[in-house]
């Protein structure tokens, strides 16, 4: 499979010493990508999606699941570019990603290409920032020790 | 039929969950048999004997606590419920100077009695009380102070 | 004389909105739904979240291994055992460490009693919710057996904290395996007057059946877990496919049923009740003896890298997903709930529907609002 | 003993109060007046109790103990309750239709009053004793089922507009089949009159006498009866789960309260309705009491009894049953009650022909 994928796509990075098979793909690449591991792999389930802060990139981690086999793999993608980041959706291959989608807009300001309703979900419309970002601060109501 | 099959089953149906509810209710009105609700305040409420209640320091007859000050409990709260006021005095005996604690401060409003605290403590010093009437008018009555005025430590507990 | 002929199509209705929540009988919590309505029937679906919304992702970043465990009691508060022992069992597997079996039994009892507890609410609810009232205490009465039971051991009601990383907190009460015992017979004697009083009843059986249908292809394209999955036939019972603690070695059943609809959502978990039943009967006449705790250090570093352990909770699969950078706190945590899933399932099934059933539905959804917003 | 004298005391008690006083037609008014003030009375006193009892009786079905703090027994909760409803202050939305949303509540008391007025509590005791009673009552409580709509559609919220449509869509059918149940009896007994109905069933209840379809009649009676008094498993109007409080939603304080009250005497009405025409009124059963003297007093305690018993009744159905939905409703009413109620009234007109009928 690492191999498919790599003949495939050839700017894909696997991850060595993590439990789960772990690749990390280019933005561009991203959703043929997702496309193939639901389509020829059986990936057809989307666990979850998580934003992340990487400190210097932003990203999302995918968890993907066969539901018949329970083999999970997992697929990052990383944003260089913290200010306008910007994906294309998988809302059209996995209905969950959804409200997923919305709330790492909400959180940490992902923006989805083609997403329906691309609105935060958890904050109030007028919130400035995305607080699950590591440079964001409250200075009234954080308190760090 | 089934028009009428329908029916008749429907009713039965209805019938036998009437039963299990007036099952419950005759013998209830009786007897109250089956009632399970307590009358609070004169019928104390029955509190496991490790319920989680709020920290409170033991203190003995001779108004001594087992707190040394040594923040274990501070360090090990996870979000700022305990702080400790604490002063180094010299210790006339040894001529050392020791740890001894001013105000052991617990905030109860913040406290989610996850029990790292007083697993923490090395010296047995705070325990949990099962008293669970917390509610007070005002959010400062809240935070409280463990150790009792002049209190001070006991002998033996060493730090 | 002038013929005036209409016509159905002229006959416009207009849709309107309704704000569903955050106060609404129905909604469990602080689940505000958005529906656009055209007169009974809802035509869209719009949630908007985070009315109790604490950032606990936020937060655990700032906190010490051992005492993330607190916040995930109030993820879900009806499954916090489960929770704690998914934050638990991802630390363990970290750092490796072996804990001892009698710890692995307790985790279990405890998680299946939890799971009892968090079905019996929810039936008591969804026989509120379809308008029912009394199911509400005849369920309160036999969950609060439990919460006693659990009262007894952990000290706490509902958030319990009691799975620690390497063990649990206290030893179990002497009182316990007897409580347990009792409450099994009686549960068992209880669950077929339940059917009795409501899922026999002709009016809740036309309620439920053939209504919110959710088929296994939509199921995993939604990633809906749990019993709303089971009820489409979808097999996703983490507990079978990835035994954790002691649940390998007992033997029990996967509640499948093939309807999709409210009804078969409904049996799995009535069904659910008597297998957890069956676990617990298995493990708890005989608890190893052989400590509660395994050995750790005070302060639990991680080493570096990301660790995810998904637990079966009463709601489905709840995924807990670490990333360490090696530092005390963890560098990111992120906890895949299984409401937030299945809320966008009601989102899909719950268009075109009349109002009443979608109450049903979300009913049958089973939603705890802490557990969706995080 | 064979009661053939239709003495009403109330009419008894105007003629004798205006002879006294002797103000003419002011002597009667007077009368009307004092007797409204008792009537009054009872439907507050009634409407409190009941929802006393359905406390309690709701407790007892739920394991509980209900209200029993305040006076013995719990018996002044409600009373309290009221009080407390009155002192609180009235709020409801701005873009309310004033006129609408104030006269809602005050139909659907003043329905349930006037409806309480024809029924006849004991021998010779009821303040209206007209002719057609039965279909009086039908069109009076008819009036209630506008004060839902309009307070609904008055309130501008809408949980309250989807709540009154409900109510008006339920009342409207369901009213059907209630008075389909009700003619069936009137077929036998050849009047509207509630007082002449009773008295006609001295020979036995018609629930006996009429047999087969006097049970059908009776049950669709009951069902169209939960119905119209906006219960559960019919309590759409208000469903609580579905609608929040439904027509009610935007009313406060009094404004509820007097919903509230209404609905518990239309509970009322409707089992003395049922007692009336199937179960012998305040007649004893088989007579038991007919020697023992005070007719009247007897009429009470046995009206009071089996209306109690119907009221429990619907209470049971209430803690038991789900509700249903709206589309089910439609169908339980027109696919369902209303042929049987057709066919049943044919079968009873041909019984009653053929003098089938005990």
């Amino acid at each position: 499979m690492k191999n498919k994928l790599s003949n495939k796509f050839p700017n894909i990075e696997f991850a060595e010493d993590l439990e789960l098979l772990t690749m990390t793909i280019p933005q561009e690449d991203y959703l043929s990508l997702m496309q193939l591991l639901r389509d020829e792999f059986g990936f057809d389930y989307l666990f979850s999606m998580t934003g992340m802060d990487w400190g210097k990139d932003l990203g999302i981690t995918n968890h993907l699941e066969n539901t018949n086999t329970h083999e999970m793999v997992v697929v990052k993608v990383l944003f260089p570019d913290r200010e306008n980041p910007e994906i294309e959706t998988l809302e059209k291959i996995w209905k969950t990603a959804h409200l997923h989608e919305r709330e790492i807009f909400d959180l940490f300001g992902i923006n989805f290409k083609g997403h329906s309703v691309m609105k935060r979900i958890m904050l109030t419309d007028d919130w400035e920032g995305h607080p699950m970002r590591k440079d964001w601060m409250d200075e009234t109501k954080m308190i760090i020790r | 039929m089934s028009y009428f099959g329908d029916i008749f089953g429907g009713i039965r149906s209805l019938l036998t969950g009437m039963k299990i509810t007036g099952g419950y209710f005759f013998p209830s009105i009786i007897g109250r048999k089956y009632t399970i609700t307590r009358q609070y305040p004169e019928e104390p409420a029955v509190v496991a004997e490790r319920f989680k209640g709020e920290v409170v320091m033991w203190h003995n007859e001779n108004n001594e606590h087992r707190c040394t000050g040594c923040q274990a409990c501070e360090i090990a709260c996870p979000n700022g419920t305990i702080e400790i006021i604490w002063d180094r005095v010299l210790n006339e005996e040894t001529g050392k100077k020791v740890k001894v604690i001013d105000k052991h401060i617990y905030h109860l409003g913040m406290c989610t009695m996850c029990n790292l605290c007083i697993q923490a403590c090395p010296t047995n010093a705070i325990m949990w009380s099962t008293n669970f009437h917390n509610a007070t008018f005002d959010r400062s009555q809240l935070t409280k102070v463990l150790n009792h005025p002049g209190s001070k430590l006991m002998t033996g507990v060493e730090e | 004389m002038e013929q005036v002929i209409y016509n159905s199509a002229d006959l416009k209705s207009q849709e309107y909105f309704i704000n569903m929540g955050p106060q609404h009988p129905a909604a469990h919590g602080v689940l505000r739904l958005i529906l656009t309505m055209d007169g009974e029937m809802v035509k869209n679906i719009e949630p908007d979240l985070g009315y109790i919304h604490r950032s606990i992702e936020k937060q655990c970043e700032h906190e010490g291994y051992k005492q993330i465990i607190h916040l995930t009691d109030r993820l879900d508060y009806l499954s916090s055992h489960m929770n704690n022992e998914a934050v638990a069992l991802a630390i363990e597997q970290a750092m490796q460490i072996e804990v001892p079996e009698r710890v692995k039994v307790i985790r279990t009892i405890m998680g299946e009693l939890t799971r009892i507890a968090s079905h019996l609410l929810w039936w008591g609810v969804m026989g509120m919710d379809v308008g029912a009232l009394t199911t509400f205490m005849y369920a309160f009465r036999d969950r609060e057996m439990i919460n006693d039971i659990m009262e007894e051991t952990c000290g706490a009601r509902l958030t319990m904290s009691y799975s620690t990383p390497g063990g649990v907190m206290f030893d179990l009460h002497p009182n316990f395996v007897n409580r347990v015992k009792e409450f099994i017979p009686h549960l068992r004697s209880v669950i077929p007057k339940y059917d009795e009083l409501l899922t026999g009843n002709i009016i809740f059986q036309k309620r439920m059946k053939n209504v919110g249908f959710l088929s296994a292809q939509d199921a995993i394209s939604l990633g809906a877990s749990g019993p709303v999955a089971r009820g489409s036939g979808v097999s996703c019972d983490r507990r079978i496919i990835e035994p954790y603690s002691a649940l390998s070695k007992v033997d029990f059943k996967e509640i499948l049923y093939q309807e999709g609809d409210n009804l078969a959502r409904y049996n799995v978990r009535m069904k659910e009740m008597y297998e957890s039943l069956h676990i617990i009967e298995q493990l708890i006449d005989n608890i190893p003896d052989d400590g509660i705790q395994a050995k750790t250090k005070a302060l639990i570093k991680l080493p570096k890298g990301e660790f995810l352990q998904r637990v079966e909770t009463a709601r489905g699969d709840f995924g807990v997903y670490i990333v360490s950078d090696g530092k005390k706190n963890p560098y990111r945590v992120k906890f895949r709930s299984p409401g937030f899933s299945n809320l966008n399932t009601l989102m899909e099934i719950g268009k075109n529907q009349l109002l009443g059933d979608l109450i049903a539905i979300s009913a049958t959804m089973d939603f705890v609002i802490p557990d969706i917003d995080r | 003993m064979i009661l053939t004298n239709t003495t009403n005391y109330f009419s008894q008690f105007i003629a004798y109060f205006s002879d006294t006083i002797g103000w003419g037609m002011g002597g009667q008014i007077l009368a009307y007046v004092l007797i409204a003030i008792v009537y009054l009375i009872f439907f507050a006193l009634a409407g409190l109790y009941l929802v006393y009892l359905e406390r309690r009786v709701a407790a007892f079905f739920q394991l509980r103990l209900g209200p029993n703090r305040v006076g013995p027994w719990g018996l002044m909760q409600t009373i309290a309750d009221a009080l407390k409803l009155l002192s609180k202050e009235i709020f409801g939305t701005d873009r309310k239709d004033k006129l609408l949303y104030h006269t809602a509540y005050y139909l659907v008391i003043v329905a349930a009053l006037i409806s309480l007025s024809v029924i006849p509590f004991s021998n010779g005791i009821a303040a209206y004793d007209i002719n057609i009673g039965v279909f009086f009552i039908s069109a009076v409580s008819s009036v209630g089922i506008l004060g839902l709509l309009i307070g609904g559609w008055g309130s501008n919220n809408k949980y309250g507009v989807l709540g009154g449509m409900r109510s008006g869509l339920q009342m409207i059918s369901y009213e059907l089949s209630s008075g389909l149940a009700i003619l069936t009896i009137v077929l036998m007994a050849g009047s509207l009159q509630l007082s002449e109905i009773i008295h006609q069933q001295q020979a036995g209840w018609f629930l006996w006498r009429g047999h087969i379809p006097a049970l059908i009649a009776f049950v669709i009676f009951v069902i169209a009866g939960t119905a119209e008094s906006n219960r559960t498993p019919f309590d759409l109007p208000e469903g609580e789960a579905e609608l929040g409080a439904g027509y009610h939603t935007e009313y406060s304080g009094m404004g509820f309260a007097w919903f509230f009250l209404a609905e518990f005497i239309n509970m009322f009405i409707i089992s003395a309705v049922g007692v009336t025409l199937f179960l012998g009124g305040w007649l004893a059963p088989f007579g038991i009491t007919d020697g023992l003297g005070m007719p009247w007093l007897w009429g009470f305690i046995w009206f009071f009894i089996k209306v109690g018993l119907m009221i429990f009744l619907l209470m049971w159905f209430r803690w038991t049953f789900p509700r249903l939905r709206i589309d089910q409703l439609l169908t339980l009413e027109w696919k369902y009650l209303l042929p049987i109620g057709l066919v049943n009234i044919i079968l009873m007109a041909v019984l009653v022909y053929y003098h089938l009928v005990f």
